[in-house]
């Protein structure tokens, strides 16, 4: 049990770090495309850790099952999401260009 | 002073805090996301004490609904155009210092009589085994006080038709084709959703959720579709907008008079609650999905092609 | 004698299914659905009266669940004569939209289609409130009422309209949202939402108390009182004019007789002497305030919007003459119910001429609409007759209503008030010979009746005849005094639990 | 020693208050519309919190069904003004820059 809760603790550590990470360089970071980065990666990556962790205190399997789901379905979403940024972003860019 | 009261305390005070800050933000689009991260805090906040139903409607109804709303609605009038100079000081002082006795003169009743609780806890859990349902929460809104539930229906069904109402010239500017990753995305999340409203409803009635947190997972749904290539839900025929939009009030009622034979209103005999809750309960998720969808097309100015018509 | 369990339900249920019906029928079946539902509607209230009649005032629980874990319903004399009072609207109101609202010329839907289960829903809403002896209930039916408020304001379809819907919904949310507050307080000092259960414990308490100040604030932003009247002139002179009957003759009712139900519930042993005078001064510069605005307009119906703010703040009085230790408070207490009736029955009666006007000549500016009782006798009548009761002659109920309350304040000895009523009625007089002085012109504008810039279709005999009757019955219903004091006044006695009974004493009729 | 009930029914206020402010001195709809929310919010919270006040047992499931309600009637109310707010902003070129 108790490495399962060291595991654990470790996991979430990690997730912590890397969701601090992912908040400085959103504030620190030039422009919307660069700050999506930091949030596309690094904040996946963390929630990914902090469920893993999450999964180290269950055994029932659906509860599991659940966690694991919201990793997954959180990614598609952040990925299509910060896609349709960054196509708005362009598309603006694009506009901005063919006017000056 | 333990762990957790720390947590509780900055918890509450950084909601404070953003709550300031939200309302202090120079345009629309930035105070939106503010007011978006507040209510997520927000949820955060009610599950510390107890309350993870309404968490959920929270994380939901109160961020993402609203915050869809508000954004669908900026599509229109602009993200970026800064908020007009503050004014007059004759009228924000007085103002200000209004609002920081009332909440002074709160703080101090609140704390004063802070020891005093009453409340109506235990008939609440004394019922539950009659109120066919296992969710406190749930037997409250659909068992014990049905009626109001029956009218909040209502509300929200003379809401989706006041915003029917306003068929004007068709204004909105229709999004660009989203691409081929935003068809995938649906392609994949359709049938998720399909799945996790259903399983909201039916875990309402042991654990939190329910029909208002499935109804907003359905608008989800309805808002990520206007979204999409082929926005179905503005191609439905207006009779079948205006069904789905009555059925759960519609359901409510026939409930009502099929509940004439035991006697009154809303009275389920306990063997059946379980059903007709179960039953109100898809038939409110529809159509709770179905009416934050057209408020949703509605704030976007999508609604309507036809400017003449109306519903 | 066992009653119906349906007896307090249907007058709600039913309003509320036409509603959903008048939603999904094709659009010419509409004025059909709408006047017959119209009568089935004002029938609910028929067994409900004989009930109160004959067996005294009724507790049902429409949830099974009673009070206080479920929400109970409360009929007693007050609520039957509101309900009767909803009845005779409803059905005036739902005759004249009928012939008001052309049907659309191909059988589509049109904006006006969703007059009627905007309407019906109101209908339902306010019926249900009347009953309601629940304070959450109240605040969901609030709700209900002023969102279907929006709607029907909305179906004018102007720009103005719309602006005013806005300021209509945002006052609404604000103010509901202050009340819910005060309701979540005095729900956590008295353990109980139920009105009756509540009143039996009167103890004072700082967070029952301070619940009820904030409940108390959120009615008076609805019910309008200066100065939070602000949003009220143009939702209801923007509005179409079966909307401003709807708006001005009902739904500014509600807030109000909302607002003494729990005031005489909770508060009545420990009212605070402050509150009670500064709501009789607050509705003293409503009085003077709404007559001197509505001197200064230039539209038909924004004289009666204005007029309305005047009015109520007439009936805000009853606050300062009720909470004194002196006898006569069952006669403020007659006289401001005999006032909020009448008041009701004359500004509908009076919006639906005014749309009338609005509809043959199509304008309301006042400026446009001389010599026009030589062309619209009738619908001036209706005008007079109003205006006779709005300014509080005899022998109107608003002259008994106002009469009541002016002894009351004799006996009170509060002369300001009674100045200010005095007063009052001199500014209605002014306002409304300034609206006749137009009217009665022995001539009009040179060119016929298509001046003001909008194309006018002239209106069809049937359709005149439609929407003048419920209009003048309505407004001669208010010069019947014999019927109306010997009968309300037996009802308002029936009941009367809630701790005000000891209010009405033998010898409150004039 | 207050309890974490104590804390968020005083923060419930004070976002209200905040919220209230808002609506009352700002002039722009669309902030008023923000603020009317932060309100609807904060008054939310104290019910919630308030909800929680005996130390022990399960909280009062009355209030939260009311707040339930609540929710729905604000986002209808909100819905309802956003879409007033586009309308105008569409039919109205008055309306552009500053609000009614």
């Amino acid at each position: 049990m108790i490495v399962f809760d060291l595991l654990s603790a470790l996991f979430i550590c990690m997730g912590v770090f890397f969701f601090f990470a992912s908040a400085v360089g959103l504030l620190r970071f030039p422009d919307t495309l660069c700050r999506m980065h930091a949030l596309a990666k690094a904040d996946n990556l963390a929630l990914g850790c902090v469920i893993l962790g999450a999964v180290f205190q269950q055994t029932d399997p659906l509860i599991i099952g659940k966690l694991l789901l919201i990793w997954v379905v959180t990614l598609l979403s952040s990925a299509t999401g910060g896609f349709l940024l960054a196509q708005r972003i362009r598309r603006k860019h694009l506009a901005q260009q063919e006017a000056g | 002073m333990t762990t957790g009261l720390i947590f509780d305390i900055v918890l509450a005070f950084s909601l404070v805090v953003l709550a300031i800050i939200t309302l202090r933000q120079r345009t629309p689009g930035e105070s939106v996301v503010q007011l978006m991260i507040f209510g997520l805090l927000l949820a955060l906040s009610w599950l510390r004490v107890d309350a993870p139903d309404l968490a959920l409607t929270e994380a939901a109804i109160g961020s993402g609904v609203t915050g869809a709303l508000l954004l669908a609605a900026l599509h229109r009038t602009g993200f970026g155009t800064p908020f007009p100079s503050a004014v007059s000081p004759w009228i924000r002082y007085p103002v200000t210092i209004g609002c920081a006795l009332l909440g002074a003169v709160l703080s101090l009743v609140v704390m004063y009589t802070w020891d005093q609780p009453a409340g109506l806890t235990d008939p609440a859990y004394a019922h539950l085994e009659e109120s066919g349902t296992q969710n406190p929460v749930t037997a409250v809104i659909l068992n014990y006080r049905g009626y109001d539930t029956l009218l909040e229906i209502g509300v929200l069904l003379v809401a989706a038709l006041s915003v029917y109402t306003l068929s004007g010239p068709a204004s909105g500017t229709p999004v660009k084709p989203p691409g081929p990753i935003f068809r995938f995305y649906m392609r994949v999340m359709t049938p998720v959703f399909w799945l996790v409203v259903p399983y909201m409803v039916w875990v309402g009635g042991r654990a939190p959720g329910g029909a208002f947190q499935a109804g907003a997972l359905l608008s989800g749904l309805g808002a990520l579709t206007l979204l999409g290539p082929t926005p179905w839900p503005l191609r439905l025929k207006r009779r079948v907008v205006r069904w789905g939009l009555s059925l759960g009030f519609s359901l409510f009622l026939v409930t009502a008079a099929w509940m004439w034979q035991y006697g009154n209103l809303l009275a389920y005999p306990t063997e059946q609650a379980a059903t007709w809750i179960l039953l109100i309960e898809i038939a409110c998720t529809l159509s709770i999905g179905i009416s934050l969808t057209v408020m949703f097309a509605g704030c976007a100015g999508w609604l309507h092609e036809d400017p003449e018509r109306a519903v | 004698m066992i009653a119906s369990p349906w007896l307090l339900t249907l007058p709600v249920i039913l309003p509320l299914a036409f509603g959903v019906l008048t939603l999904l029928f094709p659009s010419d079946w509409l004025a059909r659905t709408g006047r017959h539902g119209a009568m089935l509607c004002a029938a609910a209230v028929v067994p409900c009266t004989r009930w109160v009649w004959q067996a005294g005032p009724l507790h049902q629980s429409p949830g099974g669940w009673t009070a206080p874990l479920g929400i109970d319903l409360y009929l007693d004399g007050m609520a039957c004569l509101f309900l009767i009072f909803t009845a005779v609207m409803g059905l005036g109101i739902s005759f004249y939209a009928a012939a008001y609202y052309p049907p659309s010329p191909d059988g589509t839907r049109t904006r006006n289609d969703l007059f009627w289960p905007l309407w019906f829903v109101t209908w339902g809403g306010i019926q249900s409130l009347f009953l309601s002896q629940d304070l959450f209930n109240i605040y969901v039916t609030l709700e209900l009422i002023s969102v279907s408020g929006v709607g029907l304001i909305l179906i004018a379809g102007t720009p103005g309209a719309v602006r005013a819907a806005l300021q209509y919904q945002m006052q609404a949310l604000i103010a509901g949202l202050v009340y819910l507050l005060g309701v979540g307080l005095v729900y956590n000092a008295v353990g109980t939402l139920d009105l009756q259960l509540m009143s039996d414990q009167l103890q004072p308490g700082l967070m029952k108390n301070t619940g009820m100040a904030l409940m108390t604030a959120g009615l008076l932003i609805k019910a309008a009182l200066f100065p939070l009247h602000f949003w009220l002139p143009k939702a209801h002179a923007d509005a179409t004019a079966p909307v401003s009957a709807v708006l001005s003759g009902l739904v500014v009712t509600v807030a109000f007789v909302m607002l003494t139900r729990i005031w005489f519930a909770g508060l009545h042993q420990l009212a605070p002497f402050l509150l009670p005078k500064l709501l009789g001064i607050l509705g003293s510069a409503g009085i003077v305030w709404g007559g001197v605005l509505a001197l200064r307009q230039h539209r038909l119906k924004r004289v009666l919007a204005y007029s309305t703010v005047s009015q109520v703040g007439y009936l805000f009085l009853v606050f300062a003459l009720t909470f004194h230790d002196a006898p006569g408070q069952g006669l403020v207490w007659t006289g401001a119910v005999y006032l909020t009736i009448s008041h009701g029955l004359v500004k509908g009666a009076a919006f639906m001429a005014a749309g009338y006007l609005q509809k043959a000549e199509g304008t309301d500016q006042l400026a446009a609409l001389k010599g026009c009782a030589r062309r619209h006798p009738v619908a001036v009548m209706v005008l007079a007759v109003a205006s006779i009761n709005l300014m509080g002659l005899p022998p109107s109920t608003g002259f008994i209503g106002k009469w009541m309350m002016l002894k009351a304040s004799f006996h009170t000895q509060q002369w300001g008030l009674a100045v200010v009523m005095l007063g009052g009625g001199l500014l209605s007089a002014a306002y409304l010979f300034r609206v006749f002085e137009q009217l009665l012109q022995p001539s009009g504008p040179p060119s016929g009746p298509s001046r003001g810039g909008e194309a006018v279709t002239p209106l069809t005999r049937s359709q005149s005849i439609w929407m003048l009757t419920p209009a003048m019955l309505l407004a001669l219903a208010t010069l019947l005094p014999v019927l109306y004091i010997t009968l309300p006044d037996a009802l308002l006695r029936i009941g009367a639990p809630l701790p005000f009974s000891d209010f009405i004493r033998p010898g409150g009729t004039p | 020693m207050p309890s974490s009930a104590l804390i968020y029914t005083l923060a419930g206020i004070w976002i209200a208050v905040i919220g209230l402010r808002g609506v009352l001195a700002e002039e722009h709809v669309f902030r008023k519309i923000v603020a009317s929310n932060i309100f609807g919010s904060g008054v939310f919270l104290v019910l919630v919190a308030l909800a929680r006040r005996a130390p022990d047992g399960p909280p009062d499931p009355v209030p939260h069904g009311m707040i339930l309600t609540g929710i729905v009637v604000a986002v209808s109310a909100t819905a309802l003004m956003l879409a007033l707010l586009g309308h105008l902003h569409d039919t109205d070129p008055d309306d552009r820059e500053d609000s009614p």
